[in-house]
């Protein structure tokens, strides 16, 4: 991926660890055992966005329903505040983006590509498109143009990531990948709600969320395998990654790495912990599911 | 604010009692947290299944003492991760992490800890550091028993005048402001009852540091999950509290959980 | 539903229960304490199926995903051996077809519809279109031409089963409906796949398979959500649901009534024990999430 | 063939046993099965959950023995329902429903009874009712401890030699049918064993009935998911098994299971 190799990496889902808040919890310990090999920002947006209503969260049997919305501080607070402490990571940064329209997005990468702290980007096209109210990732056609408005813009690597609510996210993956995509990441979260139990009412105060965690990683797993087999860029796994054995899946899958995200909710050293416990089953696990095909296709 | 060392550790238990209406469990952990810090709680096995197939994630309690190496949790069983903890046995070990978020700050004037409920728990830990009357409410007698973990008597009422008064906490507090108002107010309870708090210190200019609860993914700010409003906007109640200045919320009350 | 009422009714999810084998194991008391209100038939098809190769369960965190492949006697070995015996049950008989071409699904309709003991149609169009290779059900206005096919053979109620496997259910809903769906009902299974522990070869014998149970719950209601704010048809609802606290949760999320699957494998008499709870609860529920919206759309 | 009654119900645990290996769990239930026969099992409390979530679903296992209205279970710990059932409790509830399938028929000729592993389980319950030669094949002498259930002696072989002679248990089968040909083999194992004995039954002409496993979801045809390949296409082995003629089978191996 443009010079910098992902094989066998631990990744964290964006959203999912706070890098800057971690450390006021846990200290410099964080730096020293930091649980990731790249680290990825949470979702920044253009503009400062305050995020949902409370309550956004909602226990699921072995997930999450999660209705945040992209609480940021806008591209001036991120590069002003936010990126010079996690400049002091001990690992490159991708810096996770996403625009309303493509002109937003392209103002942000344009900004945030000046920055040598910055190793990648990570392209969030789960946002609505503003014109046609589709999700921006399910369409294949709409990611292809947001990419190719995106790559003149930056020498960095590119990765999208896509969105599991799609009919075909194979598709989508190609599409990115034609536009100059230098890898893809899946699963973000699946769309799911929740009601406040014995109502009628919506529990999450957005009304629906996105759910992640145990529950769906067969789910993603499957969408891995199938992006695997057609795309030719690297593939970044994730979707209820718990272990080494679980990651361990997704590479079978064809996954070039993985990002563990809601794990880390549980095990704030969950990164570091399914790395080790990878790295132990590696060595069992020489020919992937992509190489040999399904039995029944 | 004390560091918490990086990841879950396991920690053992080494007793588990029943206090009235609650459980008190003992565990082992050589890290001293400050009052008003809480702790991301699990159990090692069985944390999860049965019928609904939760807990998934971890709960958050805050000590109810820290001393001599051994944390002290005071909870009640009202869903599926403190029934699971309820259950807990001797020997057992639970995943922890912590100790999280910002406790108790000094006192300006003397202190008065107002606890409603199972929210006596940091309470019970800021009275080993700071001396001051403790006002307690609770439901009913079976309830009132927490009381016995503060090192001298509090005063009670009780919401069916089981033990002690019939009435709100906030009474009490009234009374002790109209006696002397040099006071900061440290409390912790259901919403209303730290809405009526907050108003009520509101009204008499009285600083207040209000211990809140929020549904919690993380514990440690990664999720984003935990906000509750002030007048400044969102606040993550696990990082940027537990703890509050009364003065920045707009209401204590949390928005569209039906509390 | 075409002077069929649905409401509050607990159906069995298509292909969850074989009233036949469960009548060999359970005898008459099956019958006497018979746990679904309308019974729905595994899907048949034109021509008899083996289904896929074993293995083709796997367990996964609160969930299970399935690789059976629809086997089934064909139409003439249904209309001979098995509906005779589920004629004998005492609830109306809800036969679910499936049909590679639009041709074949022509055939198994207006065939079936001469037999008086069956009540309803459900149309699983999640099969593969033959001449797209897109899944039929995915695509709205190939739905669309399916429904419109099938209507004219039969004044029986149509049902269209959506997947879940498709950008927006809620358009495909919309489609079935302006063809003239009686009703539609989802969600069937999510894609997802396993490994064989330790290894990279997929455990399913077909390599991939659906998941259904808990683990797809909020996933289901957020669809259900989406289609009932669309569809002028009722709408049946159904995934994960393991209680009447469930079943409510559907019904509020604007469900006419619902339908259980992988929990009557947990419990056989899991239909009884839904719609008694749910009969407890549903006085509290009196207005649902779709006539008072989201809070924020 | 005996019926289940409809639906599942919770049976109390009476006892709870370490035989070796294995563990043995008695439940209180009224209704009397055949030998071969099957039930669901499911603990009341604590079902899944933990690190991998799992088990979700009931699991199958064979009575080892019914008698006097109570059950017995015999099973090792080998995956997550396993291990929860290994640490159930006297005075615990199990879910159960059954029996389910079809058991083992009358022998014709004299009956030989072939078992490995946890295997056993079935002949001991089939021991109970039909006389004739036990011939077992364990990994070890402490898997051999299960031997102890037979009413008479057992003959033994193990893996390694630590009990009885050491070899496989079609050596003591071929031993058997050298002397007297005129039998009926039951046979319960692991696929590999099953297959040797469908093989030797075959070249000798003689019945075999194998109880055959595979992964189920739910013991009463409802899924379709538990199917094994027979000469006259797939099979639901809880419906149409578990015991099944050897005849019908071409292999007894597990396609794509590894076993
Ligand atoms: C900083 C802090 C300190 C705390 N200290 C203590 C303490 O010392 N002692 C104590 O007893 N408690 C304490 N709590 C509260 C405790 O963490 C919660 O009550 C916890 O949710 C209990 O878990 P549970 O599984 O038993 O109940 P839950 O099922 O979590 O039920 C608790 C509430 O969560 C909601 N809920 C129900 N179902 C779900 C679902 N599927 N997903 C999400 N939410 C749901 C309900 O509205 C219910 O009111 C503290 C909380 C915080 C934030
Ligand atoms: C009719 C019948 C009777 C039986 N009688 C007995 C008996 O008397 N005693 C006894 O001990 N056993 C018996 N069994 C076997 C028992 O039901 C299984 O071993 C059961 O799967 C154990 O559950 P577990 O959760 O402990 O292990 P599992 O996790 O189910 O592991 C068992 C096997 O399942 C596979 N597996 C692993 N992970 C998964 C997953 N995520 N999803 C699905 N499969 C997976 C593995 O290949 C492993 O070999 C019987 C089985 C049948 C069909
Ligand atoms: C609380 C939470 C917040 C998230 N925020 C973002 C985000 O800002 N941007 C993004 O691309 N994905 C976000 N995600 C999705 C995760 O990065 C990840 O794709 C998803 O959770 C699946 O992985 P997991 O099951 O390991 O969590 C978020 C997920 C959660 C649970
Ligand atoms: C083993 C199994 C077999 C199924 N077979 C069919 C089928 O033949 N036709 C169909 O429309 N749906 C089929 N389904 C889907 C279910 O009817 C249902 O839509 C899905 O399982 C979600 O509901 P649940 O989570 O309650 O099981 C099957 C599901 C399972 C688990
Ligand atoms: S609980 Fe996750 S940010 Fe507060
Ligand atoms: S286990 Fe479900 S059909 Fe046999």
């Amino acid at each position: 991926m443009r010079g910098f190799d992902l094989s066998g990496l631990v990744l964290n889902g964006s959203g999912t660890f706070d890098a800057i808040a971690a450390r006021r919890t846990f200290g410099d310990e964080l730096l020293e055992q930091f649980p990731f090999d790249v680290f990825v920002s949470k979702t920044i947006t253009a503009e400062p966005r305050q995020g949902n209503p409370p309550p956004r969260l909602w226990e699921t049997p072995g997930g999450l329903i999660n209705s945040i919305g992209l609480p940021n501080k806008g591209l001036d607070g991120f590069l002003a505040a936010d990126l010079p402490q996690l400049a002091e990571l001990p690992v490159p940064l991708c810096v996770s983006v996403m625009g309303f329209t493509r002109d937003e997005l392209a103002k942000l990468v344009a900004a945030v590509d000046q920055r040598e702290e910055v190793a990648m980007f990570e392209l969030n096209v789960s946002c609505p498109n503003v014109e046609t109210g589709l999700i921006m990732g399910a369409d294949p056609s709409e990611t292809a143009r947001v990419m190719e408005r995106v790559r003149p813009l930056t020498d960095k690597p590119v990765i999208v990531k896509l969105t599991p609510n799609a009919t075909n996210p194979a598709e989508v993956a190609v599409a990115a990948e034609g536009a100059g995509a230098d890898a893809v990441s899946l699963v973000n979260t699946l769309k799911g709600m929740a009601f406040r139990p014995g109502t009628s009412e919506p529990w999450l105060g957005a009304g629906t969320g996105g759910v992640s965690g145990p529950a769906v990683r067969a789910i993603a797993l499957q969408q891995v395998a199938a992006v695997s087999k057609r795309a030719e860029i690297p593939v970044i796994g994730m979707g209820g990654i718990a272990s080494g054995a679980g990651a361990q899946d997704f590479l079978a899958a064809g996954a070039e790495c993985v990002a563990v995200g809601t794990e880390s909710f549980r095990d704030p050293a969950a990164g570091s912990r399914i790395r080790r416990e990878l790295r132990g089953l590696r060595p069992k696990l020489e020919v992937t599911y992509l190489e040999r095909g399904t039995r029944s296709g | 604010m004390t560091l918490a060392p990086f990841g879950r550790r396991l920690a053992e238990v080494t007793a588990v009692e029943r206090l009235g209406a609650y459980t008190v469990i003992m565990v082992v952990d050589p890290h001293q947290p400050e009052p008003g810090q809480f702790y991301m709680l699990a159990t090692e096995t069985g944390w999860g299944g049965g019928a609904g197939e939760r807990p998934y994630l971890p709960r958050a309690f805050s000590h109810a003492r820290a001393a001599d190496g051994k944390l002290q949790f005071l909870f009640e069983d009202v869903g599926p991760g403190t029934h699971r903890l309820a259950a807990v046995e001797r020997g057992e070990s639970l995943w922890l992490t912590g100790p999280l978020g910002s406790g108790f700050g000094p006192p300006q004037g003397r202190a008065l800890l107002v606890g409603g409920g199972i929210g006596v728990a940091p309470l019970v830990a800021l009275s080993d550091d700071v001396d001051g009357p403790v006002l307690l409410g609770f439901r009913t007698a079976l309830h009132a028993e927490a009381a016995s973990l503060f090192p001298e008597q509090p005063k009670l009422v009780t919401d069916d005048g089981s033990m002690g008064r019939r009435g709100l906490v906030t009474e009490l507090l009234r009374e002790e402001l109209d006696e002397d108002a040099d006071a900061t107010v440290f409390a912790c309870g259901p919403p209303a009852m730290l809405e009526a708090v907050r108003a009520l210190c509101a009204e008499r200019d009285v600083p207040a540091q209000l211990a809140l609860e929020s549904g919690m993914a993380c514990g440690f700010g990664a999720c984003f999950g935990c906000v509750v409003p002030t007048r400044a906007g969102y606040i993550r109640v696990c990082v940027d509290g537990p703890v509050v200045e009364a003065a920045a919320l707009e209401t204590a009350l949390v928005p569209g959980t039906g509390h």
